[in-house]
């Protein structure tokens, strides 16, 4: 195992080069707590205005819009508890859907023990809401509809704008997961016509811990983290200004050069899709043909289990992921690939690539290359082959 | 996660594969689980002579059966009754916790071909009393939390 | 203003270098997401377990009672929100102090619009509380004490180990925010006998956006972010790795030389104290004598208001903090100068030094010989000085 | 934080001190804000041939105090009332939102200086009808957010 390629860029991504050398002045030299009012504390105050700004405009959103949280999840919670919360007096309808991230699903489940009602859209085989299932859904009391871009498994990508245009024509909130799709779409906040909306740093080279959520002028949801008068009082704590400064400057290198990237991406992802699935029988594309992420390829390997195949890739320095519960001990495998119709058995042999900047065709050779007799070896193992 | 031990033995399993005329044959676990485990015993004079296996699994499950047909080829079939899944687990340097019930699995397939041979052959073993071949081993979905 | 020295270190602290040093790989070489099975998420776990058990070493608390968080603030209001949601059921009143950091008494506020009944202790001059007022205090149906440990404005240091004992003896759970302790005082989460406490890494030389909650073995609370299994199923959230890493190391280096650090504190802290008291008139040192942080100084200067006091400092390099209102804009001056029975005159005229690791006696120096023309100055300006 | 002329008002501030037989004499805000600020000016021909403040209160308290002494002097007392505290702000290169009220201060000190100055002599300016001296100023405790 001399190779090591990295496949797995939507679980997290490696920090850029230029994200790092634009955190490193502010661990110890500009380290001041924003709040402060001497030099220290306005140069940290400084950047993390810079830095807002920054992402702001990959959003089209204006800087008051954008709120600095520790992840992904948290503005996830916020952005629905939050709604939530706020709207308890107007109703307790929330909609979502069966493929959401844990993120919004377990936090959603939590509201049902709240006092809040839950309705979980169900998708096509290809991981895609019914718009008509949407409309029927919506009840005099629904006060939220949580739906994500773009989906971490299956890549796929839903009517965003749709949506969000009916949400707005019946005055429900309308929160979405962009997570996945952030850096990979262009995500223009007003056009899409989104009240609250998610993003993570990590998932776009830049560093863990920090994320964002965006909030539409005007509209008011509680905090999740009560405290201090940071981030417009919306959300406590001493900023992570070495953090931010990095998420600002990968929301910037991810939108310089967005075309270029999907470009790569898609050109990448296509040819292992088609090559895995040309060589390999008794194989199935998950997600959607065309609406997916230009990153994404999810495969079902039948008669063979996900943890063996992740454990052989990795014995090869091939790093992917896989919707199996036998890598976590739960007993279901993936919801997602649950509720796009996949049997359990097939679930569990699900492979998933996602390819990211610093992949080359030569990988993607790699991968090609030693993924059949991996999954031979394994098949010949299993009782269920060629029963 | 794993030891060297379990990835040697997923990596390079011994006694893959099926024996034609076994004399004991026995499968459990699920595919909707994400696991079927299945053991072919040849059996001569109540001695284990050879056994094969194959599995649909993690892992943990490939290794721990590769290791539990280490474990029984040439003990008599009383002595294959013995074998625990922490004895295999031991044998393997130790499992993850979560990974625990995957050597469930190894001894329930031991113990479900043994079954069937004795059932076949009439022949009664003390140590198979309470053993229900089909039983759902249910090993998944325990919580790492108090 | 060739020289700058910084005396704000309650705010935040710059991070050491060989905090630094620990965190470069997982930025972008051992970046993995710790829950992929792969070898970069192995790494990451790896590293995660060892950050964990040495912060759980400082404490004296068992790793797996170590819970990361995105900050104080958030393990604040996941303590407090955590376990009052999930005691709601035994009772709705909750005990706290005037005296707490906003990340608590914003949390109980809100708790109040939440249908919980709030008891906010009053303090003695000194900023300690009566323990006959808490026993006072307690009714059938309290179920949550959450008292700083010690204050970050006036470092007053409270009895903990009393409070916590007698809350044990009434089975109310016990939350102590130790942000501002953690790294001045030896913790002992088992002698002390507390059920839940939170600490902060920028506070100890570490990064910012971590910090962690410490909740006893088998005590409950709801989680705060939901989502992934991360944490124990019970914090969701791709994990900081650089970042608690980084607090790990912090954590380790603030442990292994406390009794030096401490000693080196206090002389400072004395010194400044001392001649600043004996040079300056109309002073008055806020705070409690003895029972205080090691690193703290809180001296109210008549006459002159915060802002003005700081701006000057900072115009020759020395970074610091006050309890005026000014600052922020907002009507009251300190609540913490407030509860200790200051008038407002007084608390607007605070001045709030903090020393930390990096500081020398030369600085103490520099601050003494800058500090009296800076004050007599405000002073001559003040339509209060002479009436 | 504070622009160059602010910090530049702030360290070096113009006409600080008192007019002991200043014709005028105003003071505003209270020290329980945080602020104080008292405005001597001395009136001859219904001109301000000086003025002078004392302060109380935060850096831009003390730049604006500094600044709108500066524009009065020589002024005329008609024109010293049309000093608008935007004028002082403007003059400074502005001041951050949170502290626009600091300059409230400054116009309002002036004009309670002029109004004294007018009940004693028993003069009348339109300008200052409607003009409470003692009326609370209010100017803290805004939300920075909608
Ligand atoms: C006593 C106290 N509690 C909580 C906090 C909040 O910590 P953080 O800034 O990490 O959110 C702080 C510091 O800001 C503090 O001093
Ligand atoms: C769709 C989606 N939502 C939310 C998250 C959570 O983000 P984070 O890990 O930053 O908390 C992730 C990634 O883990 C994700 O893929
Ligand atoms: S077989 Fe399912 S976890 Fe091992
Ligand atoms: S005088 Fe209070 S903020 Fe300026």
């Amino acid at each position: 195992m001399n190779r090591r390629v990295y496949f797995d860029y939507s679980a997290t991504t490696p920090m850029k080069k230029e994200v790092l050398e634009e955190m490193l002045p502010f661990f110890n030299t500009d380290f001041g707590n924003p709040s402060s009012i001497h030099s220290y504390g306005r140069q940290g105050k400084t950047a993390l205005d810079i830095a807002r700004d920054k992402v702001a405009k990959t959003l089209n959103a204006k800087s008051e819009e954008i709120f600095f949280t520790g992840g992904g999840s948290e503005a996830d919670n916020w952005a629905i508890k939050g709604a939530a919360f706020a709207s308890r007096s107007k109703g307790n309808h929330i909609i979502t859907t069966k493929i959401e991230h844990h993120a919004v699903l377990h936090t959603c489940e939590y509201l049902e023990k709240e006092g809040f009602e839950v309705t979980y859209l169900d998708v096509d085989q290809y991981g895609l809401i019914d718009m008509d299932d949407l409309k029927n859904a919506i009840k005099e009391n629904t006060i939220l509809i949580t739906i994500m871009y773009a989906n971490n498994e299956i890549g796929t990508i839903q009517p965003i704008k749709e949506i969000a245009h009916l949400a707005k024509e019946k005055n429900i909130i309308f929160h979405t997961d962009a997570v996945q799709a952030y850096g990979n779409e262009i995500i223009d906040v007003h056009e899409l016509g989104v009240d609250l909306l998610s993003i993570s740093a990590h998932k776009v080279y830049g560093p863990k811990g920090v994320g964002a959520l965006y909030i539409r002028k005007g509209l008011r949801i509680h905090p999740l983290i009560h405290g201090g008068a940071q981030e417009k009082r919306r959300r406590a704590g001493t900023e992570n200004i070495p953090g931010i400064v990095g998420f600002g400057k990968a929301a910037e290198l991810a939108y310089e050069n967005m075309e270029g990237h999907i470009n790569k991406m898609e050109t990448m992802r296509n040819r292992l899709i088609k090559e895995i699935m040309e060589t390999i029988p008794y194989t199935k594309l998950n997600g959607h043909p065309t609406k997916r992420l230009p990153g994404n390829v999810n495969i079902s390997f039948e008669f063979i289990e996900g943890e063996s195949l992740l454990l052989s890739l990795d014995m090869v320095g091939i790093a992917a992921s896989s919707g199996s519960a036998c890598t976590s001990g739960s007993l279901d495998p993936s919801h997602v690939l649950m509720a796009i119709g996949l049997s359990h058995e097939i679930a569990h042999g699900s492979l998933r690539l996602t390819v990211g900047d610093f992949n080359t065709e030569e990988d993607v050779d790699y991968v090609i290359e030693k993924l059949p007799p991996i999954v031979d070896r394994l098949r010949q193992m299993s009782p269920l082959y060629e029963k | 996660m794993y030891s060297e031990k379990v990835m040697d033995h997923f990596m390079n399993p011994r006694n893959v594969g099926e024996i034609e005329k076994a004399q004991a044959v026995g499968e459990v676990g699920n595919a909707k689980c994400g696991d079927i485990m299945k053991m072919y015993l040849q059996i001569e004079n109540d001695v284990i002579v050879d056994v094969k296996f194959k599995t649909f699994g993690c892992g943990s499950a490939i290794a721990t059966s590769s290791m539990a047909t280490e474990m029984i080829k040439g003990k008599t079939v009383k002595e294959a009754l013995q074998l625990t899944n922490k004895a295999v687990a031991e044998a393997l340097d130790g499992l993850p916790p979560v990974k625990m019930h995957c050597s469930v699995l190894a001894e329930q397939a031991v113990k479900a071909a043994i079954y069937n041979y004795a059932k076949e052959n009439n022949v009664h073993y003390e140590e198979l009393e309470g053993f229900v071949p089909d039983e759902d081993h249910d090993h998944h979905d325990h919580e790492e939390e108090e």
